[in-house]
């Protein structure tokens, strides 16, 4: 048990602390990230190993080797300087390290340079409408035509595909191939001719995320990664990077802290809600699960040090978080009585109307990217060795 | 010994019901929603119609003179259809304030326009309510009133507020007093219109009543109660909409109906739903009949049925999957519409904080 | 709408009340209920009506018509007296109807009187260990041998066969029908050689429930109830008479008032539990439960009086009434802090260790006879019309 | 940066959890159990031989010399064995009151004879931790103790108790004082033993610190740390009886197991307990290297775990059915342990209340 970093990390870390003391004023602010902004605070951060730090040199990277401390530390400077990370988007985070794993040298060359300076953004074409938890059932059909595909079908829940310049996308070329197999795993324009982005609106009101309709869409064969029909196994890869994504590693402990400073601060009737007992109780059931949550994150990262699989502990993270997370917002609205409900831009409105739209949000993490069922059946089989469903007989 | 309803109240009960399935589908929701129309016109013409907004206004002011179990049982349905008009300020507290405390000539002004439909009364009482939060909190003096009311209910298409000032008076205002400023609060239900009201130096009319305590306390009873009754028609309606949508929605080969672990999410919500229905018809009618119990139940209603109403809300939208965190099938509005409910007059802890004192705990 | 029982009841209420005040003093005292004091009771229940209320007279009963709310009132007024109501037990609630309804004319002789009169006590062998939930699986096997049956196996979940004289047992005679079927409903002595009664103690400590082995029970074949191979049929007639066995209308009704009262008295540095908030507002959110239960209790009771089915609203009485009875317990033990593990014969024991035998017994409850887990998929079957699960491939 | 169990830890747990399934298989816990032993003289001495008991006491005293996280370590081995010893009081609270407020003379008496399992200590502080229920408290005045002290742990077996005066004031008594009752306390847990203790001008030793305050919440924190690590050994048994109960059980033609429900309630258990490890890991940690949250931490770990330990032992019993009803597999030993260690030293609500103290919420 030793919670110290150590020397060579702390001088790291004063390393990170330096450069944001003499650059942070280059960083695009929030409301005012242009596309130039953000593309030249990459750039830096890229120079300085702050962004793409583990990407080789020869595809525009700065070629450290992966350390997760590291990694760590920078996220925790950034946010406690409220400096923005480098860019964090699907095509950096997930195509980039499969094109490292599986692509081509070609591929790499064209591609992974692009991608990381925020030249080229990707959006991801896995989940359909009829496939849900089920992503191997995907219909979404390439047909062959010369040494093209055609591509027919669409695809959901594709953030980012309205702003999108790239699609890497599952679709079924070997129709007659059982359901994992078949799968071939493509890179193509979204200005291919036959490409229409529908706005998916949520529940917050918000269009995070979108429809894609394919309609005879061309694609030349050579722009598979990875083999034919393996677009499955391609694709496991990817999502095995999901998690590579940085973000704020203790966001559920960023949200307690702002629900304490509320309920030290709101009051009803002049009463503080820190001095009802009933908010207080809820607030400190609240506070220890986050903090569990917290140390059982430490307990992952010192696993990851060490190489070890995280087993049990890392499958229960996302089931435990996301839910962990949604209560924290719904705590926030409760207390806040009908300030809770306010939503958009009315007055009154606190945190921006973010509460009731994590709130929101969170409920479609519980429920996407493999709903809460799907993750209980999933900690049970792999984390605790319980028996698969058997086979419906019909 | 008879614990249902009548066949009376159960053919009105389903009148509004087809009435609103027939003039407040879905799309004409969203529609509302989209134009934030919190009064549709066409929704608010066909309920007035068959007296839903009179319904215990008394016959003589051209009401229909039932109970405030059968208002429940209208709010059920219209929390059933999430049908943008408002309800539980317009045609319950108000009209409750005016027969409690109005003097005949206040009657007679208001109560026959609210029946039939011509005005729409909005009610300022969160702060007795709730708790006065932002500061809020109304002053009244000869015929006067300063300071601001928070979240007056069905405020957006309102006539005339009915407001309680810091001591529990009662007050009628004009919407359109020159001094009165409305401000619309943009809340995540948009099928509904709440306000903050800042008066100043307003001129206000006071309801004559002698004893205005009484009065207020039925009418945030009443209100609870009708918000409660909204979610019970809400949590219903999505519990239908989940088990429907598991029974066609296919995945794995299946559909998801046939999983366990869906079937008991369903189950988990009608059983804990199914009570509720019991304590809100008996809410209803402790209302009229068991007065000691009145103000205690319709406050357990309130509580229970947003606590309630939460998991059901939550727990079908999850058996809807992705689907249900999208717009497409609409499914939020109902979520959303608990979501208010919820908050409104007190939220649980609040109201249950009240039950206590109702029984002399706190 | 309309809770008065009318003149007519409110007449025969004034019955009971004036029958529990002149003889009352004959009951049985808690502590000192013996057989004899118990039988003489009885009797005179029934001879007024008060219990065995709907047997025909030619079977020893009071011949009355059924009549739901005048069983209502009876079991409020004896609860309300705190007199002991008339005998409900296996035989009493399960056996006798089911001979009503399918025993021949002389199994009704024989069976009918003794059993109401508490001269005959019957145990219920229908659980085994291996088939719990699945009660049609069971494996005790009646063999043939020439007018008799031998019975092999084990029963279990007995109550009161230590005391009983009689059993009402489901036993498989066709071994090689379907599950459903072969199996036969037999009536046997408890004193037949080859039967071993051993208790079996449960988590209260207490052994409130007995395992049964049958060793070569020889019972002619002529004790048959129904037809042969039909006793699976015959069985759920008899379950469904099971919720006719009265007892406090609204036991949950009852706890709650022992909870607020223990919520006025107990104090903590002398506070007293009622004036803590935390403590109020799960007291609060108890009683909302209790009051909709019995609401909805009304609900049904109207149903009944209507002849209409129960449907959903019946479904779900034994998972929420359970867990609500549960939840009651668990209240009392939190609230009492260290106090509320004291059990047995403890000093500063409250409620005699009822909280903590309730809290474990009702566990039971929600396991047995039908699982939380098995009424679920009842309510979404049956309540709910959900598809059932697919049958297994293999 | 390292959050683990360093190898010794790892070992020394694994020492006493293997030795425990040695000596103190079911069948041991069921016979101690019914023969109301509280320190069954076997495993004592196993536990003694390799170290257990002086855990935390220096090593100049004859013990391990080793931090609270190992007796959190150990505490949940035992938890996980339900062993009937004295631990949390006789072997944490204890050795860490007379190492924080006793004079040399005092340490040299208890503490070599606690660390070489001779001599048992009790500990009646439930006063402080929990609150004063009927009457209960103790005055101290010249060296004598007067009223009584409800609760004190570990106390069947003691020879002397540590007890804590109204004052918070720390007092040594021998088990034999002639003028001390001690009335043992039935509980559902019977492998452990709590009593009342009557004082009757009955002699005491005060323990020398002159500020006993700083002293007795170490201890209190520390028991909290010792239950609730009990209560992660227990819950984490109970799930692992659940998942080979149910690979075993087949109802339906199919092993439960492999019923969506069943993996879900296994699933939830897991999820649950398994990040309850990591705090209790940093609690035991925070004891010696974080002091500001300290008290905070145990306080979380034994609220958290009481809540968790709650739903583990309840759900693990439901996945045994009937069989996890009965006596007969020995289930209820782990769920009435969880029961037990949930309300001493303070129950959820309780504690929870120190901890908004301890943030200065309160």
């Amino acid at each position: 048990m030793d919670l110290a970093y150590g020397p060579k990390y702390e001088a790291f870390r004063d390393e990170v602390r330096a450069f944001l003391a003499a650059h942070k004023d280059q960083a695009p602010r929030g409301g005012e990230q242009t596309m130039a902004g953000g593309r030249a605070w990459q750039k830096l951060l890229i120079e300085h190993g702050y962004a793409a730090r583990t990407i080789p040199r020869a595809y525009g990277g700065y070629g450290a080797e992966p350390d997760i401390l590291e990694s760590r530390i920078i996220a925790e400077e950034f946010v406690a300087a409220g400096a923005p990370m480098g860019m964090a988007n699907q095509g950096i985070s997930m195509l980039v390290p499969t094109l490292l794993e599986l692509g081509t040298e070609e591929q790499r060359k064209q591609w992974i340079g692009p991608t990381i300076r925020g030249e080229v953004i990707w959006c991801q074409g896995y989940s359909e409408p009829g496939s849900g938890s089920d992503l191997a059932s995907l219909k979404t059909r390439a047909s062959e035509d010369g040494d093209d595909f055609l591509i027919n079908g669409q695809k959901i829940w594709t953030s980012t595909a309205h702003l999108a310049d790239m699609i890497f996308c599952l679709v079924r070329t070997e129709p007659d191939a059982p359901k994992h197999q078949g799968i071939s795993y493509l890179l193509f324009s979204m200005k291919t001719p036959g490409i229409e982005v529908r706005p998916l609106v949520t529940m917050t009101g918000a269009a995070e995320f979108n429809e894609v309709f394919f309609t005879d869409v061309r694609v030349p064969k050579s722009q598979i990664v990875g083999e034919r029909g393996q677009g499955w196994q391609v694709a496991n890869a990817t999502l095995k990077h999901e998690r590579g994504m940085l973000g704020d590693p203790n966001q559920a402990g960023s949200r307690l802290k702002a629900l304490i400073e509320l309920a030290r601060t709101e009051t009803v009737g002049g009463e503080r809600l820190i001095d009802n007992p009933v908010w207080r109780d809820r607030l400190l059931k609240l506070q220890a699960r986050v903090y569990a949550m917290e140390f059982h994150g430490l307990r992952l990262l010192t696993g990851r040090l060490k190489g070890e699989a995280p087993g049990l502990p890392g499958l229960i993270v996302k089931l435990m978080g996301c839910e962990l997370n949604h209560q924290l917002a719904a705590f926030a609205i409760d207390a806040l009585g009908e300030l809770g409900v306010l939503y958009g831009e009315s007055p009154h409105l606190r945190n921006h109307g973010n509460w009731q739209r994590n709130y929101m949000f969170d409920l479609g993490l519980i429920i996407g990217g493999g709903t809460a069922q799907i993750q209980k059946n999933i900690i049970s089989e792999r984390g605790l060795g319980m028996p698969r469903e058997p086979k419906p007989a019909s | 010994m008879e614990f249902c309803l009548s066949n009376d109240q159960a053919m009105m009960q389903e009148t509004i019901q087809r009435t609103l399935e027939r003039v407040c589908p879905l799309e004409r929701v969203r529609q509302a929603a989209a134009s934030h129309e919190t009064r549709a016109a066409d929704v608010w013409a066909a309920l007035t119609e068959i007296g839903v907004p009179g319904l215990i206004i008394p016959e003589e002011h051209g009401g229909v003179g039932l109970t405030l179990l059968d208002a429940a049982l209208a709010a059920e349905a219209l929390g059933r259809s999430v049908a943008p008009v408002p309800f539980a300020a317009s045609a319950v507290m108000a009209p409750l304030a005016l027969m409690g405390a109005g003097s005949p000539a206040q009657q007679a002004e208001w109560l026959p326009r609210l029946a039939a439909g011509e005005a729409v009364a909005g009610v300022a009482v969160a702060e007795h309510a709730s708790g006065a939060r932002d500061g809020a909190g109304v002053a009244a003096a000869n015929g006067r009133l300063s300071g601001k009311a928070l979240f007056a209910l069905d405020a957006g298409a309102a006539d005339v507020f009915v407001v309680a000032d810091r001591a529990g008076g009662l007050h009628l205002v004009s919407a359109d007093a020159p001094s009165l400023t409305r401000t619309a609060l943009t809340s995540i239900d948009a099928t509904r219109s709440i306000a903050e009201l800042d008066f100043a130096d307003t001129p206000a009319e006071p309801l004559a009543a002698r004893d205005p305590a009484p009065v207020l306390r039925r009418m945030i009873d009443a209100g609870r109660l009708a918000l409660a009754a909204d979610i019970l028609g809400a949590g219903q309606r999505m519990i239908e909409k989940a088990v429907d949508y598991a029974a066609e929605r296919r995945q794995f080969g299946r559909v998801i109906g046939s999983f366990q672990a869906v079937k008991h999410l369903c189950a988990e919500m009608a059983a804990e739903l199914e009570p509720c229905r019991a304590l809100i018809w008996y809410a209803g009618y402790a209302f009229d009949e068991d007065a000691e119990r009145a103000s205690l139940m319709a406050a357990h209603a309130k509580a229970h049925l947003s606590e309630v109403g939460t998991f059901v809300a939550r727990t079908a939208t999850e058996v809807h999957g992705g689907m249900g965190f999208t717009d497409l099938l609409g499914l939020h509005y109902w979520f959303k519409r608990v979501g208010f409910d919820r908050q409104m007059l007190g939220g649980p802890e609040r109201v249950r904080q009240d039950a206590a004192a109702f029984q002399g705990w706190a």
